[in-house]
């Protein structure tokens, strides 16, 4: 099977997709003749022409709006926000409009939309360049919210976003783009075309939304984690030699409850980890979920291993970072008994 | 910079506020018949002019003159009169209504009835409205069902929206009226989007933006404004400037341009300003505009004159902010009158007939509201089921919601 | 004592602030010469003048970005969003602006800046004119988020507030207004005229920030609420007989985690209400901070009463509304330990 | 409406791509002095003109001409030319610091350098800038330390930002520089927000808003010149049209519109258009718009006309959108180039000495870059500490901070 960076999955799906269904469309900031920023794009243009693909005015608010618009018109629309930090200009549209076209109409109109978004930090982004505000589709009734942690998730999961019904935020953790990024900063990273998630199988398929998967088996302890957590929790577990299970949600909403409830009634210790501030944060969810379902087997208490609440500075990165490090001592904490 | 005078804050105020006279005297009113009416492929630099007019068909004594005129028979005269007597009946049945806790809220259109009911007849099956919550003339036009805008307005069990919006937030796809938002502006942008759909897909139908004039100032008014310019969307982007945002006069949404339509300038889409509450004149320009996107030159911006002679809601009480009579002195008069004068002129209406078909109009919109009260009221009879309530938010209900449901016993 | 609605007593805020300190300038959507759609600063521009209290076009954002340019000047705007449901179009300056300003240039530029919205259900206001954002504000760092209950405490945190270094943002449950809404919208409403939080001192005087109160002391149970749910919660209590310990946090970041932690440790039960949707409301959270911090004291898992995952409906508010039914069915169930 | 021909998409594009002949023929460029300079209290709409033309002072033959001409002396010019020369010098090094690992991130200026050096010399002390990326000429006219500018860049441990910014993203309130953002657009209503401040605290101090051409499309554009325009604020919005927005050309922001200045017009905001690659011109229009300001007779909208002759930033490579010699064909010149042959032709210049300029600035520049390095860069030598991190969030530090901070043992 041909091996593929998470660029070129996500490109890969959004070609399969626009091949099979002239009703998908797709622009933004610099994703037409360009390809985009991260070059995620790139081809499409060239392909589709320029009525189905094209560069868009820097306006988040435009973009999703218009967006908006055509998917009640019937297309499906498949819209890049240059970074996750730039969302904030088209929450409104996201949240007020995308989010209860269906609800509020009754399903006189809906809103099968995605809107894709590079997150998370490691890349000497600094405050802006960063975030990842997954919590902030969360808490938004009528959104789902996906994360992929790797090229073959990436094109599944995307598929399935742009053949749903209703608007999919399709967050990207763009440290993953080129491997497998486990913390280790200082370390060479390796290729997604040495890692067997690199495999990405040709044509159409779909990860269905609201399935988790679990990434390494464990007894100890069970690791909730998304994205570029997933690789930093399999090495704080190499790293520490915990038994950790650790659990890659996939997509936040749908969640896949039962599969989190189900290894916390086995190992009854939870760690949660993610890359975004922890007040607030979907570490906080999952946390009340935890204890909700799996109080009467929780033999310590749930642990939420988060970027700090501040925002994410240049220079401290990898300070900020929860890094194997600090994952790692929070799985021995929690084994342990040690609070 | 010492020697320098003080810097000051501009605010701007209305002419006159509650115990002064009604002033209109700024408000220049061209002749009807006197601004010309260009070719739809013109260039919008030369009929720059015309964002700072005001088209006008209907004269003093209630005739139609000048280059917009002509373009209506008798009998679509007569329809559009009906369709307004018939929103101007119905808001006046649901006041009541709202007023006896049958329903929580409501907003009526007393004075703007022209503007969506002359506008709607200009449009074809297909295309489709992004409206604001006054322009429920889109919908009587379009010949919807009254009793199912009632049921809207009781939040009833026969409610096409199973209670989950407010009042007055109509939906209907099958007419071409998009799911009001409670949220102003929002929908401008929307249409827009729609457009473009409409052209990507080589399509013919055409999309209507709406927006009040106090919500011209939010973002989603520039976003249309950028994306209908660069991708020259097939959108009629209307203004409707009705003088007042709640108690806010339109002086504060403008700002230092002399019209709302001088906004289109900056974007180099053609802008029309129009007599609002002339049914002939909005008809005509809404024709032009919808046959510039139809035949793919464009966006047109267009801004209806006119006033809110209500209150905003009726949540609202405008004596707190301007004159009670300021209605009265509103230069443009009353796009019901005005009409029925103009049909009476043309010998097709009289009085008697006038007082008729206002007494049939209360009686049909009477009925439809003994029907619509019949499936309940806000408070009273049969509502929505709280199964509704989970229903909808998704496609499919996810497990989490199903589980909420389950929890709150439905 | 005089007696004064919330309203009232929040105008006495605002105008005791512009009183002693000419920097205070307030703007919003009617908010001058009408005093606003609440009539919470009416009179304000009659006595200050129409450049200290002003109308402004009708830009969420354009409030609120002009209002951080005059704070980086040195005023101390406080200023009014018509409903908390349309604070998202200034979501952006918000959150990336007025959040950051402080830290991004090292304290160069500052934010002194209240952000006042009518928050919360029960006015039949459908989903427009109802949410509880709070969960999108205590995730971001750089922000304070407060909510009064009652006009005494309104009247001292909104002084606070104003004089706080820092961008403040201040909800005000609409519902308690008048008076203290319990959640039998079927019987008539106390006016604050009757009851003893309705007394507000004349004059200067501050509630600090991040300070809980107990509302109802009790043993068996704590309850965690703010605004409307407190009220709430104290019928849940009497109707339902459960001794339960009332903490009103009044502001939801700072935190009073001291309260709270002392307060579970002692019931050992936790139940926590809020309006706001359920996932990833400020409800998981506090059931984060509390399971984390009174793991061994906790005989049962911590419960959330909430606002459905649904937008907040017309017809079915009081379905929607976790009311004192709802709620005090939990109090039982958390302290029979029947879950 | 089935014989209506099928609607479609209009999407703009530049005139020339990769491997084209670059071709500005389409950029109309009048001569210089050619456009006339009105009174500050100018009617806005009798000057429209100004929207669409390009007020130019420098010649082809070097002499400054026109009624714009005549305000800077030698010695000023100089000065200009010296600050021009050393942002230029500046860019370079920290491209090359950048290329070297010393720092993560740089944006440069190339062929923009007149436009923020001229405008900083026409502002008086106390006045705010609300900045873009692009306009570090503000901080090297105003004197600031290219040490302190560089310890930024390289997040080290004299960092005045505490390396909790990105590369260039400086802030200094003590030379009326706003700290920038890295969200496009946001400053722009910020600068209108803190100029009507000033106006109502009766300061006499003005602010001058920042953006680029693409990010005229924004919200915060919108919200900016809406209140600009009602309030009258004493603020200079200043639009610099470098052609591109990363990849994309300035037709897609700009859309049907002539000119981006022309978006003023639809505010009755009063808009010029200038040669952005003139300093003598930059520096007459900034004073004019500056001057209209501290008079209170409000906001003017500036474009600037130039060109962005290197890459959006170091994570960008041009060549793969535009053709690779475009900016030799740009049509203004290079503005160090023609201020040198300005000076030369006045005869207070030479080649020679300029070669002797060039040489002692880069001299500076090094030696500043010398003492910043030793304090530290990006992955060597000394940095801010991680209790920075934590430290300047709030005022004071919250509880829950406090505890973040300690379980980071710092
Ligand atoms: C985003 C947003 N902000 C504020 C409001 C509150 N609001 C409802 S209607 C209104 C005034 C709108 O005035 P205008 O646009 O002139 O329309 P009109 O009511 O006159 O038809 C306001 C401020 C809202 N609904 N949405
Ligand atoms: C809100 C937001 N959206 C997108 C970006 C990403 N971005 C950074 S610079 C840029 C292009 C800006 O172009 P322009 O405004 O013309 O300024 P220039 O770089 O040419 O000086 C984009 C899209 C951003 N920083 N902020
Ligand atoms: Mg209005
Ligand atoms: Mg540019």
């Amino acid at each position: 099977m041909p091996r593929k960076t998470m660029v070129e999955a996500i490109r890969d799906g959004m070609d399969v997709m626009m091949e099979r269904d002239d009703n998908v469309v797709i622009f933004g900031e610099d994703v037409g003749y360009f390809g985009g920023v991260f070059r995620a794009t790139q081809g499409l243009q060239a392909k589709y022409g320029k009525s189905r693909c094209f560069d868009t005015p820097i306006s988040e608010l435009g973009i999703v709006g218009a967006a908006i618009g055509m998917a009640a018109y019937g297309l499906r629309p498949c819209v890049e926000v240059q970074f996750a930090d730039y969302m904030y200009p088209a929450y409104d549209q996201i949240v007020s409009e995308a989010a209860r076209l269906r609800y509020r109409s009754n399903g006189d109109f809906t809103c099968p939309l995605v809107v894709r978004m590079p997150t998370g930090g490691g890349i000497s982004g600094g405050q802006t360049h960063s975030q990842s505000p997954e919590a902030l589709f969360t808490h938004v009734s009528g959104l789902k919210t996906v994360v992929p942690s790797n090229p073959k998730d990436a094109k599944g999961l995307l598929i399935a976003s742009i053949e749903d019904p209703d608007p999919v935020i399709f967050l990207e953790p763009k440290r993953l783009y080129n491997g497998p990024f486990d913390g280790h900063h200082d370390r060479p990273i390796t290729p997604w075309s040495k890692h067997e998630l690199g495999e990405v199988p040709e044509g159409h398929y779909r990860v269905p939304l609201g399935q988790a998967v679990i990434r390494r088996e464990g007894a100890a302890l069970t690791v909730l984690a998304y994205g570029t957590m997933v690789y930093v929790a399999m090495a704080a577990a190499a790293e520490t030699g915990v038994d950790a299970e650790i659990i890659d949600l996939r997509s936040l909403l749908p969640l896949d409850l039962e599969a989190i409830v189900a290894s916390v009634r086995k190992t009854g210790r939870c760690v949660i980890v993610h890359e975004a501030t922890l007040t607030s944060g979907f570490g906080a969810e999952l946390s009340a979920l935890v204890q909700e379902n799996c109080f009467f087997e929780l033999e310590a208490p749930v642990r939420r291993v988060t970027g700090w609440d501040t925002p994410y500075p240049h220079a401290q990165e990898w300070d900020y970072f929860p890094g194997p490090e600090r994952v790692g001592r929070a799985f021995l904490e929690v084994v342990s008994g040690d609070q | 910079m010492n020697d320098q005078p003080p810097l000051s804050l501009h605010v701007p105020e209305p002419a006159v506020r509650p115990g002064g006279k009604p002033d209109f005297s700024s408000v220049k009113i061209p002749n009807a018949g006197s601004v010309p009416r260009p070719e739809i492929d013109v260039d919008p630099e030369s009929i720059r002019d015309l964002a700072f007019s005001i088209i006008r068909v209907l004269n003093r004594d209630g005739e139609a003159v000048g280059p917009w005129a002509g373009l209506l028979s008798d009998e679509a005269l007569l329809e559009g009169l009906r369709h307004m007597m018939t929103l101007r009946t119905f808001d006046a049945r649901m006041l009541m209504a709202q007023r006896q806790g049958k329903t929580s809220f409501y907003m009526q259109h007393m004075g703007e009835e022209a503007v969506s009911c002359a506008f709607r007849k200009a449009l074809e099956p297909g295309d489709m409205n992004f409206p604001t919550y006054r322009q429920a003339g889109l919908l009587i036009a379009a010949g919807y069902s009254l009793v199912d805008m009632m049921n809207e307005i009781f939040s009833n069990e026969r409610d096409p929206l199973k209670g989950r919006q407010m009042p007055v937030l109509y939906s209907s796809k099958a007419l071409g009226f998009f799911t009001i938002s409670g949220n102003l502006a929002t929908q401008f942008i929307q249409a827009v989007g729609w457009a473009m759909a409409s052209a990507i897909k080589r399509d013919t139908r055409i999309a209507a933006g709406w927006i009040g004039d106090g919500a011209t100032a939010e973002s989603d008014f520039h976003a249309a404004l950028v994306f209908a310019s660069t991708y020259k969307a097939p959108v009629v982007l209307n203004i409707v400037n009705n003088q007042w945002a709640i108690s806010t006069f339109q002086g504060i949404a403008r700002g230092g341009s002399g019209t709302f339509a001088a906004r289109g300038l900056g974007f180099g889409i053609p802008a029309l300003r129009v007599d609002g509450n002339d049914y002939l004149a909005v008809y005509a320009v809404a024709r032009w505009a919808i046959e510039r996107a139809r035949r793919n030159f464009g966006p047109t911006l267009v801004e209806y004159v006119t006033y809110r002679v209500g209150a905003h809601s009726t949540s609202d009480d405008p004596a707190a902010y301007r004159p009670k009579t300021e209605s009265d002195a509103w230069p443009l008069g009353d796009p019901v009158i005005r009409l029925k004068n103009h049909l009476i002129r043309r010998g097709v209406w009289s009085e008697a007939r006038h007082k008729q078909a206002e007494a049939e109009i209360l009686d049909g919109v009477v009925t439809a509201q003994k029907e619509a009260e019949g499936h309940g009221t806000l408070h009273a009879g049969g509502k929505p089921s709280v199964r509704d309530m989970f229903e909808g938010v998704y496609a499919e209900m996810p497990p989490h919601l199903r589980r909420q449901r389950q929890q709150a016993g439905v």
